[in-house]
């Protein structure tokens, strides 16, 4: 199992330990957990809540984590994001990829993030003290994601 | 054909889900001007048409995707989940 | 205290959680978990000597933090490497990053990588079935070190 | 002035440490001159001077680094860590 959707909070070293328990091929292992910040550019927000497209959500997912096997040589990859309602400083996502280089865990790590951001179907909503708003998709998101298409180097 | 709304699209509709007869529409631009002759909640909706993202049966497409035969269209506006 | 020179094992977990414990500005946490491989391109080996330089070795991981700080905008940073006889499996090094952006916080996980592996004091010696050999440097850690100087590119 | 040994370049010497008079070397490749006219462990730990590295003080030098007043000075193979 590569990939979780689910409200609760995650176990950064659980996972961890779960892609590389009794392995000896494993040289390198990256995570990048997303955090909820306080202040955004829209100013201080008290929360946020994170809906998705439950079914939709997963096979996107699953389809994302498939790429960045065909792309780098990966011994492992663990995929989590939450949904619901998110304090400042709670966990989003967890990103984790193990390899026998560095190289291939970093940039794994990186393109599952980059397609993640463009390509799952989840959306913020951020609380503040003027209210709610829908938090707009950014344009470095998707440059960030177009890096790794070869049509476009 | 089961119709989903996400994000402001579904508070907009004022609906996450609806059973809707495409109509003869054959494409999910063609069932979203159905829609706006419809009720005006759908024209609010679907003002912006280049903030609309479309999936066909959980796939990502786009408004010139073929939903013939579809079970399930979803309407959404760009992601920005992780 | 953001570098440690240790025989002991780290915790992921805990590390991670320090570096944004009450924290609320932090919105990307990077991890790099080098591990030890039983094959290398060497052969099978059955365990490593990790030697190092005390005194210098703590200077130059300093110096590398301060300069990963200086290039990022980073909330926290943390890089925590072992020495003495290690077994396949066992964890080598640990390299954190806090910042409020995920592309700083992988650039400067893996400049933190790149500079330790080629201007930290520590040698391995790899343990096999014909003895024991000291590692050889290899070339594409040089050249991933030189990828951050701006007069090569 | 203290100097100092790592990895294989301290197995041939056969020391990690010791005393040397630096006796008017001035960089660490005249100290290294010194050192292997002083006994064969030496030439065989300095045979290949590509391979080998500095530092003075703690601080990554090169073999034309001054050592006038350094308290150490340290040789060792490329580094290998990480």
């Amino acid at each position: 199992m590569s990939i979780s959707v689910q409200r609760e909070p995650f176990d950064l070293a659980r996972e961890s330990e779960r892609l590389t328990a009794g392995r000896h091929d494993v040289g390198a292992v990256v995570s990048f957990t997303g955090l909820v910040r306080a202040s955004t550019a829209e100013g201080h927000i008290t929360g946020m809540e994170l809906e998705h497209y439950p079914g939709m959500t997963e096979r996107a997912l699953e389809r994302i984590v498939a790429e960045a096997r065909e792309r780098w040589p990966l011994e492992g990859v663990r995929v989590i994001h939450r949904y619901g309602p998110l304090s400042p400083g709670e966990q989003i996502v967890l990103v984790l990829t193990a390899s026998r280089h560095r190289q291939a865990a970093f940039e794994a790590a990186e393109f599952l993030m980059d397609y993640l951001k463009t390509r799952a179907p989840f959306w913020k909503r951020e609380h503040g003290p003027s209210g709610g708003r829908w938090v707009d998709a950014r344009d470095a998101d998707e440059s960030a994601a177009r890096r790794w298409e070869p049509e476009s180097s | 054909m089961q119709v989903l709304y996400f994000a402001w699209l579904r508070e907009r509709v004022g609906a996450a889900a609806e059973e809707i007869d495409p109509d003869g529409a054959r494409t999910a631009r063609q069932l979203i001007e159905r829609l706006r002759d419809r009720d005006p909640r759908y024209a609010s909706a679907f003002a912006d048409m280049a903030a609309v993202r479309v999936a066909v049966d959980q796939e990502m497409g786009d408004l010139d995707t073929p939903i013939d035969g579809a079970r399930e269209v979803a309407f959404f506006p760009p992601v920005t989940g992780g």
